[in-house]
Parts: C-alpha cells; structure tokens; sequence
C-alpha cells in the first residue's frame, strides 16, 4: 500500500551528529504505536545543508520543515501533524522573533535563493536506494551519453558548457578532458577527488552523502568521453557515513550493471576503487593524492608535466572533485546550453570566459543561517550573506569574508557587491577554492584569522619544500610575534616579502596559496597591523595578550556585590577584593587570558 | 620504445644553447657553464625540488614564471633567465631560512656566503642541535627507496616537523648497511658507523674495504669477478644494477644463483682440507689486539708481490721492522688446545725466516720447542737458516706485550724461557708471527654426517686403517686425502692425493665393486612394516615401500652393524653372518663350558 | 545479475514515481481530509482508508492525500477537501462515506466533473 | 650354595659382547700387550655393539652367565656412526628390566673402549672379574 | 566311530571356553564331527573316566590353563597320555597369560598376600594356609598343591600345537576347528609339530591399518594420558603398543579401540623372548642420546615389566622373577 505521507528525516553528517538517528528510530516506534506504519513512511536523505538548525524532518508531500528537533518531542508532533493533521508550529524555522515561524521549506529564505544542480536530489531521495536516484532521472545522462553520444561529443558538450573545476583551481573541465584523450595510450585513469580538506567545508561529504550516484554517473560519463575503464575515488576515511554510502552506491550500481562490463549492453567498462585517505591536508593536491594511491608518502611533485599526461602510476589520469563530477550528468542530460543559462560571462569561445553554473558554498562564521547552499555563479557575496545566510549574528558589523578556505583570501566589506565565480575572486586576491565561505564580524581580528589560517597551512604541509615548510613556520612566527606585541614595522614587511616568497617559489598549490589570508588581509586591513604593531592593541580585542582587563569596581560592587567568581576563575591569582566589595586586577599579575571577562556575569570586567 | 633524441635551442641567460630536449634547465646551463645554486640536486637521483635553491625564471612571451631549473625539462626556444632580480630575491630568502635554520652546518653557511646573505632576518633557530645538519633534501631517502630499493629510510612528520627517520627509529634489519645514504647527503649528517673490525674475523684474506664485485682471492681460478651477494644492493633489494649497464658484453647476470646441484658418483674423496686456529684463543699473544702480531696467512698475504704491501714485509706505521719474533706451535702441541702436532709449521717459519732475512735487516727469532725438520731436504734448510744468522730460542713464549722505552715508538715484547739456556728472556721486536695450529674444517662434522665418514678424535677425518688404509674410510668408495684427514705438508697431500685418486682409478677400471658379506637383510615375510627399524640406519640402507608396507634394506648401503637386527621386534631381519642363531650357538658352546 | 538497459531505467523510474511526486508535491489533484477530534468521531480514519484505497486500486500517480485539523463545520463531518490542479478554487465535501468516496474519485478526480450534490460549496479556503 | 660355590674356586662366566672395530681390537691389543685381562671374560665377536640384542642377554644369564659385559667405540667414535647410542639406550633399558626380574644390573656392565684401549680393557675386565665375584654366582628360582 | 574330543582347563578363566562356545552355529559341527569325551566345564565328567581309557584314546584335547597347581599338571599329563594330539589352546596353556603374572612374585608372598594381608580375611581365617592334606572327620581331604612358578603346558608336557590368543578370536578357533575337522575326514597330513594355529606369522602391525611413520620417542604416554589419533600409530604417538613384538591373529583388535596391542597372541615366530624385543625396539626409538635424559624417557613406561610379559612370562627366558640378591642376604 502506499503512504500517504513520507517523513524525510535528514541524516548528513550533522544532523546525524545532533541524534537524527534517534529521531528516525523514534519517529518509527511512535508510528506503529498509533497504527500509522502503513500509511506514513520515515525516509532518511542526505544533507539538507541547512545544518544550523539541525536535526532536520520535512514532511512530505505537505513540504513542512521542522527544526531542531528532539526525540522527545516526537510523540507531539505524530499525534499533532500525522494524525490531527495540524502542522506544529514551535517545530517550524522562524526567520527573526518578529516574524512567524514559516512551515514551508520552499519558502525559507535559506533555500529559496538556491540553486541546486549539484545538490538536486538532497532531502528527496533516499541515497542507499539507487531506485530513488534512478526515479529522479538518474542514470538516464549516462543512458545518452553511451547510446547517443560519441566520446567527443561527451567531451565536446562538457566543453562547451562551461564547467569548471570546482576543486579550486577552476582549471575548464572540458579542456582537461579533451587534453587527457589526446594523450596516447590504453591505460588511463579517472579519479574522483573527495579529500576535502578546508577546515569547516562539507560540501563534498554532503554531496557524497545525500547522492552517491551523481558523482558515480559523472565519473562513467568522464570516463566514456575519456576512455578510461578504471576511477580511484580517494575519500578521506573521517567520512564514515560518505564512505559506507559511496560503498553501498557502488555495490548497487554493479548489481545494476551500471558498472562494470558491457554498461546498457554497449562495450564500455568502467569500475570504481575507493581509497581511503588518512587525511592528510596535503592529499588533496592532485599529484600528493596519486602518490598515496600509489601507496608513496603523500607528497606533491612538481607538475612541469600535468598528471592528464603522467599521472597515477604514470599513466594519464584526470582528476576532478566530487562537486565536479556532480555536476556532469545534469549537463549531458539537460544539455551545455541549458548549463551555460546559469552563471556568468561568456564560454562560447574561451572556457575561461566566465564561471558557469552553480557552485556550493558552506556558510559559517558570523552569520545567522550557517549551513551549506548552492547558488548560481555571479550571485553577490551580499545576497549569500545577507539573503540566504539571514545577515550578521547580533545584528554585529560585518569585517571580511574569508572565501576559499585556508589558501583563501579575505574580502573587505567593500567588495560585497562582488559578483561570485572564479575569475573575480582570484582578482581581488582571493579565490573560489573548494567553497569555503567564512563571515567575520567586528569582533574578529584580522591578525588573528590570518594567524588561524597560517597556523593549518604550516601544520599541514608536506614539509617537503623549504619555502612551504620554513617559510609558513616563519610567517606563522611573524603573526605570533605581532598578536602578543613583539611586531615591529619591519616585520610587516619581511612577512609580506617571506609571503610573496613563498607564492612564488613553493612547489605546490598548498605552499603557493597558503600566504593568501596574509596577503589579502595585509592589503585590505593594514591599519589593523599598523594597530598591532604600532600601538601593540588589538581592536577587535581578539589578541588577549595586547588587551588589558580591568574590573569596573562601581559596576562589580554594586551590581554584582563582589561575587568573587572572577576571582575563582583567575588562574595567575591576579584578582583581589574580599567578597561583597568591589575587586581590581594586578596587571603585573595577569596573563590575559580572559578567564575573568568570561565568568563575569555582571560585565563588570572591561577590556581596552 | 626507441625515441629519437630531438635537439633543440634554448637561451639561458642569453647564451644560445643547443641540448637534447627535455634536459633539464640545470644540466643545459652546466652544459653552458652557468651556475645554478641547488642543495639537493643529485646526479644519482631523480630530481626531487625541495630545496628550491635552483629556481630560475621562465619566459614565455610577456609571462615569466619561477621554476625549479633541476626538474624542468627544456622545450625548443625556451627562454631562461637565472639571474634576474626576482630569481636573486628568491633565492635570497630561500637562503635566509636555509641559514637561520642550520647556522653551523658548513655547507649551508657556504652557499649562503655564495648568494650574499651574511645575517638572515630570521631568529636563528639553534633548537636544533648542532650536530643536527640535516636540511631534509630527501636525497638519503630517495637513493634508499628508489636506487637501493630498501625503504630504510623515511620521513617522519609533516611540516616543520618533519625528519628523517629509521622505522621505529630502530636500527633496521631491512639496511643492508650499503652506505648510499651517507654518500648522497649533502650535509655529511650521515654518518656509517664503522663496525668494529675484528681481526680474527678476517677472512677470505679481506684486509681492507673491497668493491661488492672483486676477484675472491690473488690466485682465484678462473680469475674473474663475482658478486658478492651479501654487500651487492641488487642482490639484497633489487635496486642498483649499475654494473650491468656498465658492462658491455652483458656478462653479468643477477639470476645466477647459488644452486643445488645432484650428481651421481660412484665414489667420493673428499679434500676439505682445515682451518686455520685462531690465534685470539691465546689472548696473551695479543692477536688482534695488539698491532703488528699477525698470523702466518697474514704474513703470507704481506710477502705476495700482489698483496697490500707488494711484498715488502713493513709494521702497521709503514716502517721496516727491526726485529722479527717467529712463533711456533701457537695452539699446535698444546694441552690447552691442540695436542697434535700441525707438522708444517716448523718449515714455513723457517721460510717466513729466510724471507725475512732476505727483504730486510730485520733480526728474526723463532720460538719454537722442538724443530721438526723431518722431510727432505728440510734439515739441510734447516743448516742454512742458522748459517743466515737466525736466532733460535727454545721455548714456549708466555706472553707477548707492547712496551715503549722513553716515549718512541712503542714496539712488541716476547717473553719465554729459554730452555736451553734455562733463562727466562724478554726479547724486544718489532713484528710477531704467529704459526698456529691447524685445525679440522670448520664444517667436518657436518660432512661427517653427510657422507657417513668418521671422525678420529681431534676431529679430522677417520681413516680406515692409519698404518695400512690411511686413504679410504670405513664407508665404501668414500676416500679421504690431505688435511682433511690431519694435518700435514703439501707432498704429503699430493701424494695422499695420487694414491687416493689411483684407487678410484682402479675401482673405475676394475667395473665392479666388492662388497663386505656382512648385511642384514629383511625377511619379507615375517615383516609387518612398524617401521620401528626406519630411523636406525646412518647409512640410510632402510626404506619403507609404501607399496608392499614393509620395509627394505639397500644392501649396497648396509654396512652390517647389525643395529637394525637387533631392534627389530618380529625379528624379521637377519645380519648374515651374525644371524641370532649363530650368536646363540655362539653363546650356548661360550656357556656351557 | 540482472544487466540494466535503458527501458528497465524508464521502468524503475514509473515505479517510484508516485512516491517521488509526494515527496516533490506535484500533483493533479490533492484531498485533504479533515481529521480534527470532531472528524474522526465521525468516522475520517475509514475515510481516509478509503481514499487510500481508491488511490491504490485505481493506481493514480498523481493524487495525494492529507490531513487537517477541524475545519469549522463540525457537523457535516466527515469532510474532505478536494484540490484539482487545474481548478482555481478547492471543492469541500461533506458527511462522506467510502461510497461517496467512490463516486468523487469517478467522476470529480478522474473526469474533472464535481460531485455536487455531496459538496458543500466551492471557493473555501485553500490549503497551500 | 653360592657361598659354597664361591669357596670352592668358583669361577665366575663373563660372556662379553664386543664391537670389532674398537674393544674387540682392544681387547687383541691388551693380549698382544701381554696385559692380565680376565680369564673369565668369554668373548662373542659381534660388527657392533648394536648388534647386541637384548634377548641373547637374558639368554646369556639363563644359559649360566653370571655377568656380562659389553665393549662398544666410544660415543661419536663409533665406526658405524652411531650405533653405540643404541646400545647405550638398550643397555639402559636393560639394567631397569633387569633390576625388576630381580637381578643385580650391576651384572650387566658397558665399557666404551677405542681399540688402542688395551690396558682399559685389561682393568675393566679385571674390575668387572672382581666386581661379580662379590655378587656371587646367579641362580634362578623354580 | 567319531574322533573323541576332550577340552579341559587348567588355571585359567574360563574365558577360553566361552571363546570355543562363541564359534555359535560350528559348535553343533564340533559336536555332530566329535564324540566328545571330556569337558568339565560344560559336563559332568570325572577324572576317572579319562584314567580309565587307553593311552592315545583321545583323538584331539584342547587344553587351556596355565599350569598353577599339582592338579594342573596331573591333568596335563594324564590328557597328554590320553590324546593322539595335544593342543595348547589359549594364551594361559601357551605362554602362561594372565595367570604367570602371578610369577613376580613366589608362592610364600602369594600366600602372605591371600591368607595373611588379604583385607577380605576374617580375624579368625588370617594365617590359615591350605593344606594338601587335611583329616577331617569324614576322612582325609586333599587338595592340590601350589607351585612356586606357575608353567605353561609345553613346560610340563609334550604339547603338539597352540592356538594363542586371550582369549582365541571365535573366527580363528572356527578355521582351526574346520582345519581339524577337514584333516580328520579327509586323512590329510597333520601340519608338522609345534605349529601355533589360528594365528599368523607376521605381527599385529600387518593387521594394524594406522599410518606408521619413522618413529621418534620423547616421552611414553599411558592410555589415559592422551587421547590418540585413531589414524596415527600409537607407537608414533607415544603409547606403548605391543603389536609390533606380538604374533598377528587378532586382527587388531585392541588396537581398533584405540588402546595399544597388549601382545595376548605372543612373540612373533623367531622371536625368543616377548619383551626383550620390545626393549630393543623401543630404545631404537627413543630420542635422545643422553643417558640420563635416556633414563627419564625409560621411566615413562610405567611398570616395563609387566607390559612387556603381561601374557608371556611364563614362557620367557627368566620364566619368573628372581628374587633379589639383596633379599636373599
């Protein structure tokens, strides 16, 4: 019998991680306590990449999303929504305490504005169920691919869509492609890139995660216009749930015929390894990754000759990321023209032209609505942030949006109206990098997210050049030096020298990128150095070495009667005053750690 | 895949030069005589590119580009500055942080004086310890992996943190110790620490480093070299293999192997001949210990026209030696050790004497306790070594120090009685001669048990009668000659030898063999296979037939020791001749009487 | 194993499709069936049943079903609102059996012609 | 009876088992050494003292036997390699089962004696001569 | 006129007879062939009968028993005289069997045993020993005297053949029987004296169907020690199994149920003593060269004696055991 109502319960890895295993257990249980097993269905999805308000249900085919859910509130919302048929209200998103809460997902302003190619399928499918992926169209790009296409047309129609790589480099897709199959030979590789490295992006595990099939399908396609019979999918083994789905996808596939000999009858083969990678940072760059298929420590190469012509285990290899091969069978299935409809410039003639398409960007830092969101290219930073990301937490000044991960660079509020695609970005300093987009506010310092940033690239080099291995640990040093107040003048410009440096005689894209958040920021946020150095103060009072605590003595006696839990907290025993009366710090004493501003509960402790 | 080598024009620095393609830019401006800085750059290896000390500006058109001139392969018209500002600027603070980072290692500290930075702007890090010079070229590691294909070596850590490291940071088994990794650093960091060469471990006449390849010993017949597996890094990892492409005729082949070869004979003489004692049993004669003390092989190895000296007889530092203590029955006629007498030493010292005599000034001693010059000719060489002035002092020497007398050079005491004179002396020399003893091979007892043979009690082989058979054993067809059955000369073994072989000849001739009657044999009808009997035989006569489950005895094997017939339980088998009925007839008529 | 051709795709896909449809909320007709207490004291759940059965027996790809609170007329119930894609304004239902049921599916799902004598009126409220 | 035996000049019978290769040797050694052996030693010649099976010991002694002895090479000489190490186990063996049929093992006696051995075998056999002397003749019960 | 058959036993078990009663459907053969002429155990027959008859009357006695007491051997030789041919049948007339156990020790420890420690004794029954000779009021009793040593029939009389075994498999009495009987119908030659029928010439080993390696002995196992293989020797294992010193006949039997052969069917031809051969064998086999470790393997027999002559004693080369020179002193 059919159901009349299905519970999409999402189980990404974050709402995974806020008990939505649980919920879905629950939800099971209460429904058979009230008979309703066989008329409503509970289906797991992938990410739903709205994980801020995580764990997330939608309820089908009515389209009301609830949040932050917990198990003990299901009993509530069966009896409420299931059987009295009355939508529950304190479930629902509510975008602002002014405004009422809004039961429909598609009116969320978090997913209105979005624009999913990539992410099509999430929270509508089941993604261990290939028959969900195949109901959606899927399979059917590759069903063309082979039946209608040749491999050139294939190529040929990547090509003239525009794609491009969407690991980063922005390298065209097309021409990858059409490079690799001009190089002679029978043994060649495809390899999906899912080593997502960038602190706090997801998109890749989320892909993985929510449609396994996709980046399967587009690894086939690749494959078929490219001639290679055999892809490595390299995923990092902290993704348990993308791994153990990825598996359960191939599996399927092969019991499908979908991969292996003879594909829909025709002579294409194509199978799939999966390498799990320890995640190391530096796996993520495309020759590191091969060497450690190849079982080598994980470490670049210089790539004077491009891997599309000695690649793994020196045969022509193409490697593109999970979001890449995503996107590959909507556009053999829709068509290039339909693809190059969305995003900006002009690929007609020059793929490098514009920046086609869509792309995923993980949303995080400041911002109200974190999450992961796919938007078409060109959209403004202003639109991802103030739209989609529902503004600035606390109603805070916005300071910078850091895109592009670790070896991105810093976008000053600005440059907000700055449409988003690949050439943009790079031009101001930055760059798309795999999609990582973190907001800061006035409370961040610069000096301090730079450091943050330097202080991943420099533990997670290969340390196999000097200027990645030395250098990063010289300019992390620099940073340091000028966060507690040693900087001098001088060293902002051997950092900027040691940055430019390293740019330019680093081995590898890690070590090339990495001095981009020091760069960037020292172009659009000098003063805030010039402050560090010159004034040895921190303005956004996130440098707790150069910031000095003091107890404001009428707010503390009065208000707080001396409560002494600054006191307690104050590991240098900094803090005097006997308890009921107002109590001061000894500067020689503190350490500035900032025990004390936080256990204050009457904001007694002041910072300059 | 045969690829014609195409020749194409760059210009490095605006020289126009012309190399094959895809040399790297490195080799090109070698080639043209300009110099690119690198620190990890070696010949032995593929390029690694981590020093970055070589990079040079590319231009193409109006974009330039900063390379690495040891990986990069040269394309027709390419264009190469390598010394360009920003090259210089680069190379400038690739140095500063090279410098600040291992400030005391001498060739960091010269290349930096070579680019021109005298004072990084860096803090120095000094945290490594000085003897810490390692600038992680990777060199060591490579050659290791990829050359010696051993993996011994390898990073550990990333980042700064990055070392290079031994598995576990033990000493590995997997090193097969061929030094490649000290040879390529850069730095000297490696270090091979020599192992301790033991004097007394010496063999096959090693006295100095030597080649994997050589020519095993002066006299090796056929001279040619082999391979020695053990030090050979092909043979231990498969890597290397230099010396194949090296050798044009294609003579050498890595897929030789040491093989077990059957071949069937119809008799055996077996000429393992013996070892040599070792003199280091005798601490007090200081061999191995004691500089300038060597043994007789040693000496010997001194006197070769072909041997490390050329034959001029000198101490360790290189001078004559004045004086020269010849030492006699070192081990030989020693309760404590051999009670034999090795019988070749007398006339070899006196040899070693003469040679002495003949090639230097030096006074020669010998220390000998009696003087058996039994052969011909001998006594009459014997005359002649004392007409030459050799000293000859009966007595066995007790111990042998190193004395120095008012700070020269310090030279070698031999302390003995003499006997003759009944005084105790102490005679000063420059050089000691060790005569010891000689003793059965080394792997006798495993021969022993391999073809059956026995051993007298010093342990050389048994013959089977010593005054009327000293050349055939108690084993059919098996015969013995030379030290292998004790000691003696070379016209003793010669002849032993000739006598030996002339027996084999005649068996050969004579076409058939005559066996002993003496057999046990199994009656097959009383034999029920318990197989109790199987183990029994050191001749291995006894074979169970799996077929008929009974067991049989080769009464071409069967030396009629009759151990079988006494343990068979059925008794099922019969020793003719000492059949159980003979014996207890025997025993019956002993008895009764 | 069974080798997948290109019809067996369109197969797969026919067979889910109904289930995605909900999942998605494209439909030609949806009925809501209003299950406040007064509801289903009058009986909503064997209408509900039965608009389940009608669906299943009639294999309709595109109709879905759902439930609401009391829709005010606590006296006509069992109540059902039917939604046509194609019509501008839903039509309420009232005092339903599983015959009544019936007959709607036949004439007003199926033939776009209203039921009129079972309705209550056109043009209340829409349900989104 | 035996003490009657004893003093009336008894005698007592040593059969003795001996290899050829080493204490029959030694045993010819010792006579042509003109070395005193014991005249009560009867001597069977066997190629080994493997050979030597432990029913003609019991025979031996049932057959009037007061002792018996058993020349074998010396352990590791053994001409047929190692054929004495049997003899050693039997003999082992031999003196357990004999101590249990209730006669002194001390009458069973195995001496390794290289053929060169002449005056040990001259001593041995002289020792072992004496050595059942003290024991007495053996006597079997009904 | 039939063959006359006589069976008697001497010291024994009687398990002998069941074996002879357990050939089933032949015994009806044996009686219809035979006229059977004396039989205690099964008929009343008296001594006197047989004392009655002429010499070599009887055509054929099975004789089993050892020889324990006088009574014994009168019997022994009052059948002897009586029969054309005398069998040894049974181990206990072979070879002396169970009841020669009885020869480690003398007639005056036996008794100390039964009539002196036997915790079965009543006060008032301890230190009577059995007289030969006893007046009674009815008159004078006699009993049979107790030997020292007990004897296997061929030690008292002339025997003719044997048929070994403890007791005689029924499938061996039955070929011997219809041997016999075929012999005696068809005046066939008798097969030469001493024969030992029912039994083969080759020793349990042939019969035994474990694989056998070359043997290497560490340590021997009594049967509760170990569980064996049942495909392996038990040699090879360790066990101590009499098969290879033991005449073949039994098919194995024992060694089917997993216990070592406990030699019932005697030596082997050519083999003059039982357990001298199983000393022999089996210190070939020990591994070890150690005399002393040689001794600690040896140890692990538990009571050598015993296994080895467990049916033989009285027919091995001591017949008995001494008694110690030391005891005597």
């Amino acid at each position: 019998m059919a159901y009349r109502t299905y519970l999409m319960v999402c189980a990404g890895t974050g709402c995974v991680a806020n008990q939505s295993i649980k919920i879905k257990d629950t939800l099971i249980k209460e429904l058979e306590k009230k008979g309703l097993q066989d008329e409503v269905a509970v289906v797991t999805t992938g990410c739903n990449g709205f994980c801020g308000v995580g764990p997330i249900m939608v309820v089908q085919p009515d389209g009301i999303f609830y949040q932050l859910l917990k198990s003990s509130d299901i009993p509530y919302l069966v009896e409420e929504h299931l059987i009295k048929g009355r939508p529950v209200k304190k479930f629902m998103y509510i975008p602002s305490e002014k405004e009422p809460p809004i039961p429909k997902m598609s009116d969320i302003d978090f997913f209105k504005k979005q624009v999913l190619i990539a992410l099509r399928n999430r929270g509508l499918i089941d993604p261990e169920k290939i028959e969900e992926y195949i109901a959606r169209g899927g399979y059917s790009g590759l069903a063309k691919a082979l039946t209608e296409m040749t491999p050139d047309q294939v190529i040929n129609e990547v090509k003239k869509s525009g794609l491009r790589g969407r690991g980063g480099g922005g390298f065209p897709t097309g021409i990858k492609w059409e490079t690799m199959k001009k190089v002679p030979g029978d043994v060649r590789f495809v390899i999906c890139n899912a080593d997502e490295g960038d602190p706090g992006a997801f998109m890749d595990r989320s892909i993985i995660e929510s449609d396994p099939h996709a980046v399967i399908e587009g690894m086939l396609i690749g494959a078929y216009g490219m001639g290679s019979t055999q892809g490595y999918v390299y995923i990092r083994n902290e993704y348990p749930i993308a791994l153990e789905r990825l598996l359960k996808a191939i599996a399927q596939a092969k019991e499908y015929g979908l991969l292996g000999e003879n594909i829909f009858g025709t002579d294409f083969k194509f199978d799939i390894r999966i390498i799990r990678g320890a995640g190391a940072f530096v796996c993520g760059e495309s020759t590191a990754l091969m060497a450690s298929i190849q079982g080598m420590p994980g470490e670049p190469r210089a790539k004077y000759v491009h891997t599309v012509e000695k690649g793994l285990f020196d045969f022509p290899t193409c490697l593109n990321n999970v979001e890449t091969w995503a996107n590959v069978p909507q556009i053999i299935q829709k068509g290039a023209e339909w693809f190059t409809q969305i995003g900006t410039g002009d690929v007609t003639n020059d793929p490098w032209g514009g920046s086609k398409g869509t792309k995923v960007f993980s949303l995080t830092g400041k911002v109200v609505n974190t999450g992961l969101v796919e938007v078409p290219m060109g959209i403004t930073l202003r639109e991802i942030i103030y739209d989609i990301g529902g503004g600035i937490k606390d109603g805070k000044k916005i300071k910078a949006v850091q895109t592009g991960g670790p070896s991105g660079g810093f976008i000053p509020e600005s440059m907000l109206d700055l449409p988003v695609d690949f050439d943009e970005l790079t031009k101001v300093g930055s760059m798309m990098g795999s999609g990582g987009m973190i907001i800061a506010d006035e409370d961040n310092c610069i000096v301090d997210m730079a450091k943050y940033f330097l202080n991943f690239t420099q533990e997670e080099s290969c340390g196999k050049c000097i200027p990645c291995r030395e250098g990063t640990k010289r300019m992390y040093d620099i940073l340091e030096n000028i966060s507690v107040g040693k900087g001098t003048e001088e060293d902002l410009e051997l950092l900027e020298d040691l940055s430019y440096m390293v740019v330019e005689s680093s081995l590898c894209a890690l070590g090339g990128s990495a001095p981009n958040p020091v760069l960037t920021s020292l172009k659009y946020f000098k003063d805030e150095y010039l402050t560090h150095v010159r004034e040895k103060k921190c303005p956004a009072k996130a440098c707790r070495q150069l910031n000095v605590y003091t107890i404001d003595e009428e707010i503390c006696a009065t208000v707080g009667h001396g409560c002494d839990l600054c006191k307690k907290s104050c590991p240098d025993f900094a803090i005097f005053g006997e308890t009921k009366k107002a109590h001061h710090i000894d500067q020689m004493k503190c350490h500035k750690c900032g025990a004390c501003y936080d256990a204050c509960n009457f904001k007694a402790i002041k910072v300059e | 895949m045969e690829r014609s080598i195409r020749m194409v024009t760059v210009n490095i620095d605006g020289k126009k030069i012309e190399v094959a393609e895809d040399t790297t830019i490195l080799k090109a401006a070698e080639a043209a005589g300009i110099w690119i800085p690198s620190m990890c750059y070696s010949d032995l290896l593929e390029p690694y590119g981590v020093c970055r000390l070589c990079s040079v500006e590319v231009i193409r058109g109006k974009r330039s580009r900063i390379v690495t001139a040891c990986n990069y392969p040269v394309r027709e018209g390419l264009t190469v500055n390598t010394n360009s500002d920003k090259v210089k600027w680069i190379r400038k603070i690739l140095m500063e942080l090279m410098y600040s980072r291992w400030p005391n290692v001498p060739v960091v500290k010269e290349m930096a004086e070579r680019l021109e930075v005298t004072k990084p702007r860096f803090v120095s890090l000094e945290r490594d310890e000085s003897e810490n010079a390692c600038i992680l070229c990777g060199n060591c590691v490579n050659i290791c992996r990829d050359v010696v294909k051993a993996s011994v070596l390898s990073f550990e850590g990333i980042g700064i943190e990055r070392k290079v490291v031994l598995p576990f940071n033990e000493q590995s088994e997997t090193c097969i110790s061929c030094g490649a990794c000290a040879y390529v650093c850069p730095t000297g960091h490696i270090k091979i620490k020599s192992l301790e060469t033991e004097r007394g471990a010496l063999q096959d006449f090693y006295l100095g480093p030597k080649s994997a390849i050589n020519i095993p010993t002066l006299q090796a017949v056929p001279r040619v070299p082999v391979i020695d597996k053990n030090s050979c890094i092909k043979m231990q990892t498969g890597g290397c293999g230099i010396c194949s492409e090296f050798c044009e005729p294609g003579a050498i082949n890595y897929e030789m192997k040491d093989e077990e070869v059957d071949i069937e004979v119809g008799q055996i003489l077996v000429t393992t001949g013996f070892n040599l004692f070792d003199p280091q049993q005798i601490p007090q004669y200081g061999y191995g210990r004691l500089d300038n003390v060597y043994n007789s092989l040693d000496f010997e190895f001194m006197l070769n026209s072909t041997g490390p000296t050329g034959g001029t007889i000198q101490c360790k530092d290189g001078s004559e030696p004045r004086a020269v203590g010849i030492i006699h029955c070192v081990g030989s006629r020693d309760e404590n050790y051999k009670k034999y007498c090795s019988r070749v030493c007398c006339m070899y010292a006196l040899k070693f004497a003469h040679l002495v005599k003949d090639r230097t000034k030096a006074e020669v001693y010998q220390f000998y306790i009696d003087m058996r010059a039994f052969g011909k000719g001998y006594e009459e060489f014997y005359k002649r070594l004392l007409d030459e002035g050799v000293n000859m002092i009966r007595g066995k020497v007790a111990e042998i120090t190193e004395e120095s007398y008012n700070g020269n050079k310090p030279h070698l005491l031999v302390k003995c009685e003499d006997t003759l004179i009944g005084k105790f002396r102490e005679i000063p020399v420059d050089m000691v001669i060790l005569c010891p003893a000689i003793e059965p091979a080394q792997d006798a007892a495993k021969i022993k048990k391999i073809l059956s043979i026995s051993q007298s009690p010093d342990k050389f082989f048994l013959e089977r009668h010593p005054k009327l058979d000293p050349i055939s054993t108690m084993t059919d067809g098996i015969f013995i000659a030379g030290c292998a059955q004790g000691p003696k000369d070379i016209p003793d073994s010669v002849a032993q030898a000739s006598a030996a072989a002339a027996r084999i000849l005649s068996l050969i001739s004579l076409g058939e063999v005559s066996v002993d009657p003496i057999k046990a044999n199994v009656i097959e009808e009383f034999c029920s296979g318990c197989r109790i009997c199987n183990n029994l035989c050191p001749y291995t006569a006894i074979s169970f037939l799996e077929d008929k489950k009974i067991s049989d005895i080769n009464e071409m094997l069967c030396k009629g020791c009759g151990t079988c017939v006494a343990a068979c339980p059925a008794s099922a088998i019969t020793g003719k001749g000492f059949t159980d009925e003979q014996i207890l007839a025997e025993l019956e008529g002993l008895l009764t009487v | 194993m069974p080798k997948i051709t290109i019809a067996d795709l369109e197969k797969i896909r026919e067979d889910t499709k109904r289930t995605l449809n909900f999942r998605l909320g494209t439909c030609k007709a949806k009925i809501t069936v209003h299950m406040g207490t007064c509801g289903i004291a009058a009986g909503a759940r064997d209408i509900l049943s039965s608009v389940m059965k009608e669906i299943e027996e009639r294999k309709l790809m595109d109709v879905i079903v759902t439930n609401s609170g009391c829709a005010g007329l606590c006296s006509k119930e069992p109540m059902i609102t039917v939604e046509m894609a194609n019509e501008p304004a839903p039509v309420k239902y009232i005092d339903m059996t599983p015959a009544k049921i019936k007959k709607i599916f036949d004439s007003h799902i199926l033939k776009n012609e209203l039921v009129k004598e079972y309705a209550l009126a056109l043009g209340s409220e829409k349900t989104a | 009876m035996s003490e009657e035996k004893k003093q009336n000049g008894w005698n007592p019978k040593i059969a003795a088992f001996l290899c050829n290769w080493c204490t029959y040797t030694g045993a010819d050694l010792a006579g042509v050494s003109r070395l005193k052996s014991s005249p009560c030693v009867r001597i069977i010649r066997v190629m080994c003292s493997g050979r030597v099976d432990p029913s003609f010991i019991l025979k031996a002694f049932k057959k009037g036997a007061d002792g018996i002895f058993i020349g074998g090479c010396h352990i590791g000489d053994c001409h047929y390699s190692e054929g004495n190490y049997k003899t050693l186990r039997r003999i082992e063996f031999l003196k357990i089962f004999l101590e249990d049929f209730g006669i002194d093992p001390k009458r069973l006696r195995l001496e390794w004696i290289s053929a060169s051995e002449g005056d040990k075998y001259a001593a041995t056999t002289l020792d072992f001569e004496k050595q059942i002397r003290e024991l007495g003749p053996l006597t079997f019960m009904n | 006129m039939k063959p006359k058959l006589a069976l008697y036993w001497a010291s024994s078990c009687g398990g002998c007879e069941i074996a002879v009663v357990d050939i089933e459907a032949k015994i009806l053969d044996v009686a219809d062939f035979f006229d059977i002429v004396f039989w205690p155990c099964i008929m009343d027959f008296k001594y006197k009968d047989v004392e009655a008859m002429p010499d070599g009357d009887i055509t054929l006695t099975l004789f089993n028993g050892a020889i324990r007491t006088s009574e014994n051997e009168y019997l022994a030789k009052l059948l002897r005289a009586k029969s054309k041919v005398m069998v040894a049948f049974g181990s206990c007339a072979y070879e002396g069997c169970i009841p020669a156990l009885a020869n480690f020790y003398d007639k005056k420890k036996i008794f100390e045993c039964n009539y002196i420690n036997s915790p079965s004794l009543q006060e008032s029954s301890k230190n009577v020993f059995p007289q030969t000779h006893t007046q009674m009021p009815e008159g004078e009793i006699e009993i049979p005297e107790f030997w020292n040593t007990v004897k296997s029939l061929d030690q008292v009389v002339d025997v003719d053949y044997y048929v070994p075994g403890c007791p005689p498999q029924s499938t061996q009495i039955i070929a011997v029987v219809e041997a016999v009987i075929d012999i005696l119908k068809n005046g066939k030659p008798l097969p030469p004296k001493g024969t030992i029928l029912g039994a083969g010439e080759k020793t349990i080993c042939e019969e035994c169907t474990r694989e056998r390696k070359e043997k290497k002995i560490k340590k021997f196992y009594r049967p509760q020690e170990i569980i064996p293989n049942p495909d392996e020797c038990l040699l090879d294992q360790g066990i101590v199994c009499m098969g290879p010193a033991t005449r073949s006949g039994c098919d194995a039997l024992c060694i089917k149920a997993n216990m070592g052969c406990r030699g019932c069917y005697g030596p082997p031809p050519n083999v003059l003593d039982q357990g001298a051969k199983m000393v022999s064998a089996l210190s070939s086999v020990i591994d070890s060269t150690d005399p002393k470790e040689v001794r600690d393997i040896i140890k692990t027999i538990a009571d050598p004696l015993g296994t080895f002559y467990r049916f033989s004693m009285a027919h091995s080369i001591f017949h008995r055991v001494q008694k110690m020179e030391e005891e005597e002193k």
